[in-house]
This record gives structure tokens, C-alpha cells and sequence, in this order.
């Protein structure tokens, strides 16, 4: 216990310049996923059936192939195509594209969940498409939609560990460096776990709060 | 030239023969009930009429515009022909005056301060003065429902379809509703009801409709049809509704 | 003339050669000694990046770093893909069992039907694998992972890189593993330092700075300070 | 692409072996998280304060530490304290256990996505909490979850990966092995991404199948 | 002894207090209605009785065992009082059989065959002896009802509990459950029925009750409290409810 107190206030600084870049990458990603997932949500309900297929073929590949390869190909395989990007460019760009499969799955089922009448309602008062979403059905399903994207927010907080494997030195980067330069794995991992957990609880908090909040009628 | 007229219309859903050949034709400020059976096809007619539904054949005129639910023309219908639902419809996430306002602001792009006036003026008119800034979960289902007339009024249109406005509702909160839309009918408004209420409809409505299968069973002036129908499936109908025991 | 800056991609693959220094949280040992030293001599700066094994090659092809400075084998597939300069230091896998086991293993023939352990992205793997001596190659990421689990009984015996395995052991870490004495390396290998193909000019000033600190013994004092012999 | 077909033949008999592995860890988490998921949710709705407090407590707990974090401590810690398990069997304990998380807020969100008349009808009829789950709400919550159900199968298929960092030789460390010994980076991650889309690809068909069928109403 | 007895029962939820002291009682074979404006705690009152809601003060008993929805007893009380609901909820994931014969064969420990010949029994006598096997969402909402019926019915219960059990169902539908119902009170089954059906009330009912604000406003037999209502109030619901317009 003594030898881990020791080691932990020597690793910490270490592992939270990692922490660091964790958080941007969540933070950058989940704005691009977020964005993306809402495009291919709209085209999903959009009624027609050109976008809707490309949005639903797209959503599918990019859900069957592990994050780790995709980001493998947007940091390695792009350059040979003249697009070089930083690792925590491709990283942000990678994570965003993975995870708004997700997204768009979440806020479809959100806008789906919006009663028929209300669609109704509004073509009756002339709305076209565009004014029904955006002042009908998104404002509602916002509320839906909200849940569930707390805990994607969480897993992607966590699956922002897979930059490792492109050079993003976040947190579990660091803690693999200092893992294998100390051989200390176990207060390293523990220290990693104690981290990501400190990060999650606000957001399950909030994710709670939410459900409360909204998720009940 | 009547305000809207319908010519032979039919409308399957699959195999379902919903519709089949529906000839009529409503005057500016005629009060016309429509009534019959469950899946007769009486909220499927009126759901043509402004294009919520499309139909396979026939032809739907407004003021001499077809509709057609695909085409450019349908907003210019929407706007002029109001509908009230069963089951109210409001938007939820805004408040009385802001679903009166909606149209006329967001579609009609009516300036706000102009909007709200009106706005107000239709929910005093509708009996809800004092709920202006209540959400349609704090009001009553009768209330909610005066709230969905004062949104379609405030569209200013030359129709408005309901399609059984007071079913939703607690019978003792049917009263108010049915009262607004007397008042409404006493004032000219061309209305199109489809309803179960046939002491309104005897009371209020120019001609009944009697739905059944898809045709117009039978069709007359309200007193008449009500009181004394000739068919014996609207008799039959009636007797049903009336006397339930 | 402002002294140019080169990235050096570097992977703590553990003490001596590259390590992340947790008190100072900087990248030291043998391999960024030298890529200092011949920097200093060849006019240039350096920039250590740490970063996973794998990635090590991709960055370097694809621009992001300059030079490779780590404990990488000089092996045919990699001098396809990228240059190396002269060999830096020459050695060969370790063997290590639990201190319970006092038997002298000499060569893979004599482990031969239990299960050893190896560290992904080593050499080593392949030879294993080949041998067909063990019933399970298990196939770890990290070297104290594998004497884990030769402490945990999970395996016979586990094989790393031997100056890493030396050092860590002569440091006291996992008392209850040894390292076999005398046993024969199966594969030995000459790390060197990597450049992209299309940088001869930069491998040129490499070589020339690093013949000449082997030369003047700075090379050897670098290995000397880090426990190793020449 | 002359040589990526020929490194493919090379390849490919190599992957598969890891596939079999990647099959037989998903299968078996699959099964647990199933059945621990079930648990959690069966407690979250029990009304028991103590029974939902604990459930709670873990599946937030759970969904707070990365996977991986949570594989290195069930391999490689656990035998501190005297538990020995196989590569194989702790990651499908890992993942099982992390994944429990999830399958929980699924199932707990279908349990209530159940009308209350439902559970109202059968105390009416005199059954009790147990006989209301088994004959009313759980046969009528699985067509609910059945959707969700599926996308947390291609999760998990993608996410034993995960396994490979604890000597579990499926397809992701396969790839690396061959990657790290050929440097055929590209080749090998695009067969790997493509093995995962196959795998992936029935159950993703599958889901939308589920969802035709059930999702709607 | 009367079947079931309420004594001076109060129930709030949070701050709002629902019921406010109510005390009758209900004797074998007798049928109460009850009818008030919405909210005035109808439902409320119903579901107390068996123990779907606790109470907080007064006593509740069922053939004189207090009914406590925490004790162990509920389960007997539960299984001799039976429940129909607005909205039917029938099983929708079993046949019309099935939903019948759950209670009996997994409550009650009935022989599945006994169960299923007592089932059709029940089906037929509510005239759907072609219906079951069909599920739920292949019935009309009158059918639905008269199988939720036969469901109550299958518990071979001591007493039922209607709770608005037409107010869902289309105007024409409502004629068929008012005639399953009317046929039970003629054999005698004791009934507490909360119905806005007046005319069914008249009829049928041996008493009602007007609720109002939780408290039992007016009391007194059928005829007269529906012909003659003394209380202001309860004249002037009736007014809305029987004259809408
Ligand atoms: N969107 C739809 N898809 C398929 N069938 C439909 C659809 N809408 C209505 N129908 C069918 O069309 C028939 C007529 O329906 P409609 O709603 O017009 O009847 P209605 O006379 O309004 O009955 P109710 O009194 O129950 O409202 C019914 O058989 C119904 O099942
Ligand atoms: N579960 C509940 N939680 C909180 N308030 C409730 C609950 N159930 C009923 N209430 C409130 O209790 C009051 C009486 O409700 P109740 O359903 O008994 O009225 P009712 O007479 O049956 O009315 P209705 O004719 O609308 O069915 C209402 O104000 C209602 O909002
Ligand atoms: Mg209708
Ligand atoms: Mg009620």
C-alpha cells in the first residue's frame, strides 16, 4: 500500500498529461459523431430512398469493422492517398466516424418514437419537411434522445483508448509507457481504472439525471 | 362553384378497399356531419380532403384546385383548410399560444407581435384566456382540444375538418367543445365533422353523411336522415349509438 | 544557421535501451543516448516521441517521424520497407522460468512440451511458433506480463529480449522469476537505427556520426552506463 | 493487388484460426452477459431498495472502466489472490461482465417500456411479482429488447478484440502477429476489417429483420 | 355482513388528497355505480378495494379480512375480486383463450384442461365463442372488453370491478359489454361499476354514487338519484353529461 501511494504520486502527473488528450479526443469526436449521426439520421427519415439506402449502407460498414482498423486506415492508409492528418486529427476524425453509427441509430429511434400526429399536425398547418423537423420533431426528440447519448458519451470516453495504437499518447498510452519502463502493471491499471471512472461518474450522474428528468412520462 | 368536391374517389390500403367511389360536395358555410361505423372510412375521407393521405382515383377539389398531396399546390390547400384531430395533436414542448402561433409565424411568416394578438384573441374566444401560457400536459383534455380549434383558426382558413373531436374526451367536457364549434358554424365557417355526437349533428350540421364500407350509404339533410333514415343499416347504426342498453 | 529538429519515433520497449523515466517523465536509455549523441555530432536536433511498437514503421512512411530510434531488429521484411544504419548493439532472446525450476535448460529441444510465453511484435515469435516444440505459444504485449504469468504458473517459461530481462531482474522486480544461464539464444539480431528509403542523405550522417563515436568510445561509454557490454 | 490476393492466400489460414478463437470468446460472453444482465435488470425492478441500490452501484461501476482494464485485472491480478483462470475463460468472464452493463439498461428499459396495466392485470388475477415477470412482462419485453439486443452482439463480437491483450490468440492479435513479422500493415488490417464485416454482416441483417418485426408497432 | 365495507378511507398522493373519507358499503349481489366528474377520485377508490392502491387511513374489507395490499392475505382477496379495465389490458402475446385461463391454470392450480373447457364456457357466454384464438390486436375494442370480461369471470370471482369499462370503445361497440354486463347483474354477481353510461346506470344499478372532490357527494337508489338528483352538483353534472350541446 505504502509502495503503491509512492508510485501513484510519481505516475499521476504522468498519466493526466495522457488525461488530457483523452478529453479532447472524447470532446472532439463527440461533436463530429454527433453531427454526422444526425446527418445520416435525417437522411434515414428523410423518405427518400436514395439517401436513405446510402445512409443506412454507410451506418452498417462502419459498424461492422472494429475502431481499431478504422483508425488504422485514416492514419496510415490515407497519406498513400496525399491526405495526412495528425494522430489526434485522425484520431478525433476516426472515433467520430465509428461512433456516428451510433448516433444516427440513437436519433432515429428518437425521431421515430415522435407520435404520427404530430407530423400530422404540423403538415396540416402547411409545414413542409424541413420546418416540421425542426420545429416539431426535433425539439421532441431531443428529450428521447438524450439518455442514451449520455452513455454513448461514455463509451466513447473509454473507447478513446484505442488511439493508443495510432501514437495519441492519452491516457492509456501513457499508462502502457510507464507500464512497461516500471514493470509496476498492476498500480498502473489500477491507477488507469481510478481515472476513467473518475471521468465516467459525472456523466452517469448526469445520464441519471437525464432519465429522470426526461425519460419517464 | 362549391368549396370543395369530391368525384368518385377511391383509396386502398393493400388489399383494403377503404374507399371505394365517394361522390359529394360541400358549399362555403355548409356544416356537413359524416357518421357510420368504425372503419367505414370516415377519417380516411378526411385525411384526403388536405392531403394527409393520398387517394388512387378520382378527384378532390378545393376552391377548383386539385389536391394532390405530391405537389407544390398541397401547402396553399393546408393553409386554407384547417384540421382538428381525435386526438388534439398539440405540440407538447410549447405552450397555448405558442402552438396558435406556430403556422401563422413559422409558415405564414406573419410578424410575431401580429401573431400573438390574433393568437390571444382566439384562445379568449375559445374560453382559455387565462391558460395562454400553459403547456398542453397542465391542461385539461377539453381544454387541449379548444387549444387545437384556436391553432387551426389561426391559419384564418375557409375550412376546417374534425374527425371526432370530442371522442378523446370525458363527457363532461364535451359541452365546451361542441359549444365552440356551434358558435363557429353559427358564424359561417364551412366545417366538415366527423362525429358520433348526433344531437350536434342534428342540432348544428346542414347535411349528414352516413358512412358505410367505403360508400356513402346514405346522405340528406340532418333532421331528416337522423330522425327518420331510410336505410336500414343507418337505422340500425343509430339505434346502436342512442340507445346502447 | 537554426540547428534543424528531427522527430524521433522511440518505444519504451523497457530499461536499458528505452524506457519512459517516471521521476523526470522523459525518454531515456541507450538507444536515446545515442540518436543525442550523433545528433550532436551530425548537426542536429532531436525530439523523442513515444508511441506503440507497431506504429512504429507506419509513422516513419508516412512522415510523422524522421528517424527510428528503438530496440529494432535489422530483419529483411523491415529493410523492405525502410533503412538502417550499422548495427548499434548485437543480442538475442532470454530465456527466463520461475526460481522454483532450477533445471539448466540449454536449448528450445529441451523445454520441449510446455507452454511458453513470448512478447508480441519480438522476433522471437516466429521461431517458436515453427518449432513445433510447445503445445501453446502464448503471445503477450507487454514483458512483465509474461513473468506474471511465469510467477503465476500459467507458463513454463517466457522469452524477451535479454538485456531487458537482465536488468529488470538484476533491479529486484519479480524475485521469484531467474533467468536461465546458460541458455543459447535462438535467434540474435543487431539493432540499428531506421530511416525512410528516400532519406540516404540523412542515413549518410548517421553512419558517419555513429563510426566515429564508436571510434572515440562514446558508444561503448553509452552501453557501459546503461549495464551493457559491447 | 496482384500481391495483396497473393498475401491474402497466405494470410487467411492463419486469421481463421483466430476467428475460431473470436467466435467462442463472443458466444460465451454473450451467454453470461445475457444471463448476469438479467439479474442486474430482475434487481433494478424489484422494488427492493437494497437489491436496485446494489445493481445500480455495479452496473455503474462496471461501465466506467474500460474493458480492457477490467481483462487485465481478472488475468493477471486475480491470481494474487488465488483464482487461476485461461486466457480464454477470463476473457469471456471480462467481457461477460463488462458487457452485463449493458445488457441490463437494455433489459431494464424493456421491462419498462411495459404498459403498467400489464403488471396491473395480473395482480388482478392474484399472481405475484415472480409469476407477473415469467408469464406477462418478460414474454412481451423481449420483442422489445430483441433489437437492441442484436446491435449489443456486434458490439461484443468487434469488442473481443479486446482479448487479444490478454494472450487470447483470436483474429485482432492473429493480425498483429502476421503484421508485425510481414509488415503488410495494409493487407492485413484490410483482411481483418473484412472478416469482421462478414462476421458482422448476418447479424446486422439480422437486427433489421428483428426490427421490421418487432420494433414497430 | 355486507361483502365489501369501506370505512372512512382517505388516500393522498403527495400533497394531492384524492380521497377524502368515504364510508359505504356493498352488499352480495348488489350493483353500485359510480359516477362524478374526472379526477374526483373514482378510479381511485376502485383500485383500493383491490389493493392495486394502499390507503392511507380507514379500513378496507372484503367479506371482513382487512385488504392490505402489503400482506399476504391480498393474494386471496385479489383472486375473489375481480378487475375490468378502460382499457381492457388483455395479454396482448397470448389468444383469447389463453388470456381466460392464466389466472385459473397459474394462480389457481387448475387443470389446464379444466381450465380451457371453463374458458370456452365463458367465451361463448360473452358471444365469442368463434374468437378463441385470436389475439388481442386481431379483436375489435368491444371484443377485447367481453374477453377481459371472461378473464374476470374465470377467477369464478365473488365480486367484479368495472372501471369505465365502455369508455373506450366506439359508440356502436358499447351496446354488446352493456349486455354482457347487464346479463351478470341479472345472475346476481355483486358489481361496482364506475360508469358515465347513465342510461345503463338507471337500469342496471341498484345504488349509485356521485363522487366529488373524494367524498361521496349523493347517495341513493338508482331511479331516484338519477331522476331526482338532490345535490346541486351532481344535477349539474348530469346535465352535461346526458345534453352535451
Ligand atoms: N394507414 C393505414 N394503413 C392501413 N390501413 C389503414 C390505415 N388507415 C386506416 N386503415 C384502414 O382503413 C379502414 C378505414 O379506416 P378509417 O380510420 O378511415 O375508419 P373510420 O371510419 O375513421 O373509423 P373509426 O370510427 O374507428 O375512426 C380501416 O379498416 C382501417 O384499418
Ligand atoms: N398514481 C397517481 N399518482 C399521482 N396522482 C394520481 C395517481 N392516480 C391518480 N392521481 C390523481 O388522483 C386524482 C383522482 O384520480 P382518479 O383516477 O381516481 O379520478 P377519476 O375519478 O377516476 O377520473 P377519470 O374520470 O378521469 O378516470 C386525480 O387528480 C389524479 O391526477
Ligand atoms: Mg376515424
Ligand atoms: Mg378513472
Amino acid at each position: 500500500m505504502q509502495g503503491f501511494l509512492k508510485d501513484s504520486i510519481e505516475f499521476l502527473p504522468i498519466l493526466l498529461q495522457g488525461l488530457r488528450l483523452t478529453l479532447i479526443v472524447t470532446a472532439g469526436s463527440l461533436v463530429l459523431s454527433t453531427a454526422l449521426g444526425l446527418l445520416w439520421a435525417l437522411m434515414r427519415v428523410s423518405g427518400v430512398p436514395v439517401l436513405a439506402g446510402i445512409a443506412k449502407t454507410f451506418v452498417n460498414t462502419i459498424r461492422g469493422i472494429p475502431i481499431i482498423v478504422q483508425l488504422f486506415y485514416i492514419y496510415f492508409v490515407l497519406p498513400d492517398l496525399g491526405i495526412s492528418l495528425t494522430a489526434v486529427q485522425a484520431a478525433i476524425i476516426g472515433l467520430g466516424i465509428a461512433y456516428s453509427a451510433y448516433q444516427s441509430e440513437n436519433f432515429r429511434a428518437g425521431i421515430e418514437a415522435i407520435d404520427r400526429g404530430q407530423v400530422e399536425a404540423a403538415q396540416t398547418i402547411g409545414m413542409g419537411w424541413g420546418l416540421t423537423m425542426r420545429r416539431v420533431i426535433l425539439p421532441q426528440a431531443f428529450k428521447i434522445v438524450l439518455p442514451p447519448y449520455g452513455n454513448i458519451m461514455i463509451m466513447m470516453l473509454k473507447d478513446s483508448s484505442q488511439a493508443s495504437t495510432i501514437t495519441v499518447a492519452e491516457l492509456a498510452l501513457q499508462g502502457k509507457l510507464i507500464a512497461s519502463s516500471t514493470f509496476q502493471n498492476t498500480t498502473v491499471f489500477t491507477l488507469v481504472a481510478l481515472l476513467y471512472l473518475c471521468m465516467s461518474i459525472p456523466l452517469i450522474l448526469l445520464v441519471g439525471h437525464l432519465e429522470r428528468r426526461f425519460g419517464r412520462r | 362553384m362549391p368549396m370543395i368536391e369530391l368525384d368518385n374517389v377511391h383509396k386502398s390500403f393493400g388489399a383494403n378497399r377503404v374507399i371505394r367511389g365517394i361522390t359529394t360536395h360541400v358549399s362555403k358555410g355548409e356544416v356537413v356531419c359524416i357518421i357510420g361505423p368504425s372503419g367505414s372510412g370516415k377519417s380516411t375521407i378526411l385525411r384526403c380532403i388536405n392531403g394527409l393521405e393520398g387517394y388512387d382515383s378520382g378527384s378532390i377539389r378545393f376552391e377548383g384546385i386539385p389536391v394532390n398531396r405530391t405537389a407544390k399546390s398541397i401547402t396553399a390547400v393546408r393553409t386554407q383548410v384547417s384540421m382538428v384531430f381525435q386526438r388534439f395533436n398539440l405540440f407538447p414542448h410549447r405552450t397555448a399560444l405558442e402552438n396558435v402561433i406556430e403556422g401563422p409565424v413559422f409558415v405564414k411568416r406573419e410578424p410575431r407581435a401580429d401573431a400573438q394578438a390574433h393568437g390571444r384573441l382566439l384562445l379568449e374566444r375559445v374560453g382559455l384566456a387565462d391558460k395562454v401560457g400553459a403547456h398542453p400536459h397542465e391542461l385539461s383534455g377539453g381544454q387541449q382540444q379548444r387549444v387545437a380549434i384556436a391553432r387551426a383558426l389561426a391559419m384564418r382558413p375557409k375550412a376546417i375538418l374534425f374527425d371526432e373531436p370530442t371522442s378523446a374526451l370525458d363527457p363532461e367536457l364535451v359541452g365546451d367543445v361542441l359549444a365552440v364549434m356551434r358558435s363557429l358554424a353559427d358564424e359561417g365557417m364551412t366545417m366538415v365533422v366527423v362525429t358520433h355526437e348526433i344531437g350536434f349533428a342534428r342540432e348544428v350540421a346542414d347535411r349528414v353523411l352516413f358512412l358505410d364500407g367505403g360508400v356513402i350509404a346514405e346522405e340528406g339533410p340532418a333532421a331528416e336522415l337522423l330522425t327518420n333514415p331510410r336505410n336500414p343499416r343507418t337505422r340500425d347504426f343509430l339505434r346502436r349509438v342512442l340507445k346502447p342498453l | 544557421a537554426a540547428q534543424q529538429t528531427l522527430k524521433v519515433g522511440s518505444t519504451p520497449t523497457g530499461i536499458p535501451f528505452t524506457f519512459l523515466d517516471t521521476q523526470t517523465n522523459t525518454i531515456q536509455g541507450v538507444m536515446v543516448d545515442l540518436i543525442t549523441e550523433i545528433g550532436k555530432d551530425a548537426g542536429f536536433g532531436v525530439q523523442v516521441e513515444p508511441m506503440q511498437f507497431s506504429a512504429l514503421i507506419g509513422s516513419l512512411t508516412s512522415n510523422r517521424i524522421d528517424i527510428i530510434a528503438a530496440a529494432m531488429y535489422i530483419t529483411e521484411p523491415r529493410k523492405q520497407q525502410i533503412d538502417f544504419s550499422a548495427p548499434v548493439y548485437t543480442y538475442g532472446d532470454g530465456l527466463f522460468v520461475p526460481k522454483s525450476d532450477v533445471k539448466e535448460y540449454a536449448s528450445l529441444q529441451d523445454l520441449k512440451g510446455l507452454t511458453v510465453g513470448v512478447q508480441v511484435g519480438t522476433a522471437y515469435v516466429e521461431p517458436l511458433q515453427k518449432s513445433g516444440l510447445f503445445p501453446e505459444v502464448k503471445i503477450y504485449e507487454t514483458i512483465p506480463d509474461i513473468m506474471r504469468d511465469v510467477n503465476a504458473g500459467r507458463i513454463k517459461a517466457g522469452f524477451a529480449d535479454l538485456p531487458i530481462v537482465a536488468y529488470n531482474l538484476q533491479q529486484g522486480r519479480f524475485p521469484e522469476v531467474r533467468l536461465v544461464k546458460g541458455y543459447k539464444p535462438m535467434v540474435v539480431g543487431s539493432v540499428g537505427i531506421g530511416v525512410r528509403k528516400s532519406d540516404s542523405e540523412l542515413l549518410r550522417k548517421i553512419d558517419a556520426s555513429l563510426a566515429k563515436l564508436k571510434q572515440n568510445g562514446t558508444v561503448a561509454k553509452i552501453l557501459t552506463k546503461w549495464g551493457l557490454q559491447e
